[in-house]
């Protein structure tokens, strides 16, 4: 069982605001070919609103800074992937302060992007990343590789979901870009040292 | 990138305070939000709220049909970009005068999540909601697994079905029986000349060469399903009744609705030409439209290129609402 | 050149027949002519007709304002190129119910020679015929010595007034002193991103950079005063606004009515910034105008950019014929 | 006295025609830097125009040939040239059967052009070209030269009337492309022989 603490869960976020906006055009690069151009641009919007109601907060529990977080990211993101991250969040707002075991509550965030969204895996959404990441959260076993290898099944999936899925076969070939930014979002949870 | 702008970011911001400025008889803003709604509330009372949006770029859409007789309510996101639920919210619980607000969706993942979210909260709050997801682009193959068709400009027929019922007195539940009727009679679809260029990009969603075309591209710069040498209008007009002859057999003994729409760039010269073609082509068939509109009603920012829409007018009223009058300032 | 048109020598004649064939509830066509006059002849019974119109390529001018309480009649040339007097002639004998015509020409040589001829072939047939020449460009030096200025979107403002007045029964005199007291209050300036495309030319009329800018130029891509790198929307109205206050002293205890006109393929969303901006602009100066519109009225085919008319409401009445109802296809 | 036969006059309109269509792109480009780019199609159609209302056909007098072309370039041409091309065949069909002296007839058109145009010399348009010309031929010495003259002076003027004046001083160092037309009108009377 993997404890998430309000000092670490920030580290998360703060790490996560950076990787997106370090690669905030490579985002939207990524959703050209494939959906609109405006992913990087989305997130980028929404980590910058994270940040200003986060930053030199002092977060009575989980609850309340992922609630923060929750509400940041849906009312200043939208497309697709507001409401898809801000869901995420808003779920583990709900178990916050009752259990903050990282495999319940990124299990509570996944179900919570599924209802959502209604993307299954395999339609080259986020979910490609999310499924694996979280599975393997809860058996203990996350590692870069998890990611990088989640990230990556997405480039010859046949979208089915979202933009993408408008080009049918020809969005084989192309990452798909909300996986991309769930990459980070694993990466820098990784980075906070919680597995280690 | 060449546009009267001042910063990229803020386009949205000050497109829509240009709007509302210049049309205080139409339109008033909810301060701090894209929410757009009809000025004159009187005209509200009693009635269902009407409440459309989606990303901006494709102006007139949606803040130009909100008024008496069409829409309550228009909801802008940033460009291409589907709003927030709380802006959305702010709209619904802006109109809803006790009888209820019925939502405008085009079919995109963002614009239906960030609806749905709205309506949950509304609901909260005890105010009656029901929605329609508009899918009239006939460009993208449908299927019961995928995110199905795009909503593109068949959109704006929905929104004048809704709004004209709706100050006729009927009720949410009457609203919804009618969209769903209505639905599967829009269809629609689009011939580029020319990409968009998102002002936060600064260069076009795609690059067509100086002689080429594509077929079926979408309201966003989607990419669409065959690129080829440009054709004369005639041509063009062939190849995309052709593709709503497929989908929705063209007859002579049916009544129909069209919307020949520029989609920004492209000049009201080559939409009237375009529709003189479309007209001789629907003439050979028989088919001489009830209802024809010509103009940028439902733009892709500054892309080259028309959409075209037929609407079966399966039940003569549709006509009726069709040719209601409204106070809006782009219908 | 990439257009949807079939053979360049037909544009006219296709788009007009698109036009008229898409919208027979306003509009119908004088065969064999460019002649477009309005399908409810009973609204023009007993009243002056008003006759305007000009080369084609300024879409929706000059056929979208006509209808009941605006245009009788519209004659449109070819591309950029003044109607001949036998067809605006037609025009005249079409639309005159008896009380005369009055004819609204834009200050060209060539549409002041061809009008007159056809002014000179009514009073033949004993129709009385008066007319104002609209030279509303302030981009262009005046004197008596000259051709003096340019017509240009202001004379919609003309359209609009004159043919409010007509419809509530001004005599044929009352809308000559009524168009001689308006005209010196409309003052029009522009700015170009790109020009104009004739499609028997197959170029634009004049190159710019990539980030370059023209100030002052017609709707026929004629040369304007200044050019200069591309500026914020906030600048170009600072520029405009000055030029117009230099010629119109602008103050705060005067009314107004503006108008943000498109050029062509100037998205919408440019023109609502640039509105926003013009109304900051004018809000420093005092002034709140009475009446805005904004978008694509008098365009010069596919050239981007925008001008701005800005009319000195000298006589109250004159917003009651800006607000006055009228059924037609632009306005 | 030189005097003008309806044979003579068909000549001088197809050499007329003949020169407007081989020189229909030049006449445009002249009118693109100082006016719409347009005058080549205008006369082009006109003269096009002119030639179906007279080949083949009997003309009693110069009166009827020269109504046909008047009315040919009045109903077609449009535009600046239009009238005014139209009104000098008007005034010269008005001349026409009681008198086919070449100096009368042409100044009578001169006059209808000012009246209609309003333009006296040194405005830079087709004046400037029609007042020394006719001049010339009302002196019995009209020549080649004081047609290419004439065209050229019209290159330093600044244009007062016509499109070419919104440029103001800005429209010196451009021929006037109705001025250019216009030679070709006084070159092809010329080539008829009428003088020789
Ligand atoms: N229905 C869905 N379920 C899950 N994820 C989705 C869905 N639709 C889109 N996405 C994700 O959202 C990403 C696109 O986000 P973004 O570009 O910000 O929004 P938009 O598509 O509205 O422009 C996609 O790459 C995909 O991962
Ligand atoms: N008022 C005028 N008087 C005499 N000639 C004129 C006048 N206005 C224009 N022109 C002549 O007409 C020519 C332009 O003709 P054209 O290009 O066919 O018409 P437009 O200017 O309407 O496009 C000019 O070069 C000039 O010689
Ligand atoms: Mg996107
Ligand atoms: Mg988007
Ligand atoms: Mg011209
Ligand atoms: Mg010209």
């Amino acid at each position: 069982m993997t404890k998430l603490t309000v000092t670490t869960a920030q580290q998360w976020l703060d790490g996560f605001a950076a990787a997106i906006a370090a690669h905030k055009d490579y985002l939207s690069e990524l959703d050209t070919p494939i959906g609109d151009g405006d992913h990087g641009s989305n997130m980028a919007r929404g980590l910058t609103a994270v940040q200003a109601a986060i930053d030199g907060q002092d977060f009575a529990g989980l609850k309340d800074l992922f609630k923060a977080v929750a509400m940041a990211l849906i009312s200043k993101v939208g497309g697709a992937s507001g409401p898809l991250y801000g869901t995420a969040f808003l779920e583990m707002a709900k178990l916050g302060d009752q259990d903050a075991d990282l495999g319940h509550l990124l299990d509570a965030a996944l179900a919570g992007i599924r209802k959502r969204g209604g993307a299954a895996p395999g339609d080259k959404t986020l979910v490609d990343v999310w499924t694996p990441v979280v599975e393997a959260v809860k058996a203990g076993s996350l590692t870069q590789t998890v990611v990088d290898d989640a990230v990556n099944s997405t480039k010859d999936m046949v979208a089915r979901k979202g933009r993408a899925s408008y080009l049918g076969e020809r969005s084989v070939g192309h990452l798909d870009p909300g996986s991309v930014s769930s990459g980070y979002l694993f990466t820098a949870l990784i980075a906070t040292g919680v597995f280690a | 990138m060449k546009k009267i702008i001042n910063d990229p970011a803020n386009v949205v911001d000050e497109m829509l305070d240009g709007l509302v400025r210049g049309y205080p008889q139409y339109v008033e803003r909810i301060p701090n939000t894209g929410a757009i709604i009809r000025s004159n509330k009187a005209s509200m009372q009693g009635k269902v709220g009407i409440v459309s949006g989606g990303g901006s770029g494709h102006e007139p859409a949606h803040p130009g049909y909100v008024g008496k007789g069409m829409l309550s309510g228009a909801v802008a996101g940033q460009v291409f970009t589907s709003p927030t639920p709380d802006q959305i919210y702010a709209a619904i619980k802006a109109v809803n005068t006790g009888s209820g607000v019925f939502l405008v969706v085009k079919n995109y993942s963002g614009d239906v999540m960030n609806f749905d979210m709205a309506k949950d909260m509304a609901e909260l709050d005890d105010i009656p909601v029901k929605s329609i997801v508009v899918d009239d682009d006939i460009a993208v193959k449908d299927s019961l697994y995928t995110q199905g068709r795009r909503g593109v400009a068949g959109t704006v027929f929905m929104h004048k079905i809704l709004g004209a019922a709706a100050d006729q007195g009927a009720t949410l539940d009457e609203l919804d029986a009618l969209a769903q009727k209505v639905l599967p009679n829009i269809k629609t679809i689009a011939v580029a000349l020319s990409a968009a260029t998102v002002p936060e990009v600064g260069k076009p969603g795609f690059e067509l060469a100086d002689d080429e075309i594509e077929y079926g591209v979408g309201i966003h710069s989607e990419p669409g399903y065959r690129r080829e040498k440009l054709q004369p209008s005639k041509a063009l007009v062939a190849e995309l009744v052709g593709k709503i002859d497929d989908e929705q057999h063209l007859t002579a003994d049916k009544q129909y609705a069209v919307l020949v729409n520029g989609m920004g760039a492209t000049p009201l010269m080559e939409q009237y030409i375009f529709t003189h073609d479309l007209l001789n082509n629907l003439g050979d068939r028989g088919i001489k439209p009830a209802f024809t509109k010509i103009g940028n009603y439902m733009t892709s920012i500054d892309m080259a290129g028309i959409s075209l829409t037929i609407f079966e007018l399966a039940d003569p009223q549709w006509l009726d609402y069709l040719n209601y009058p409204v106070e809006t300032i782009a219908w």
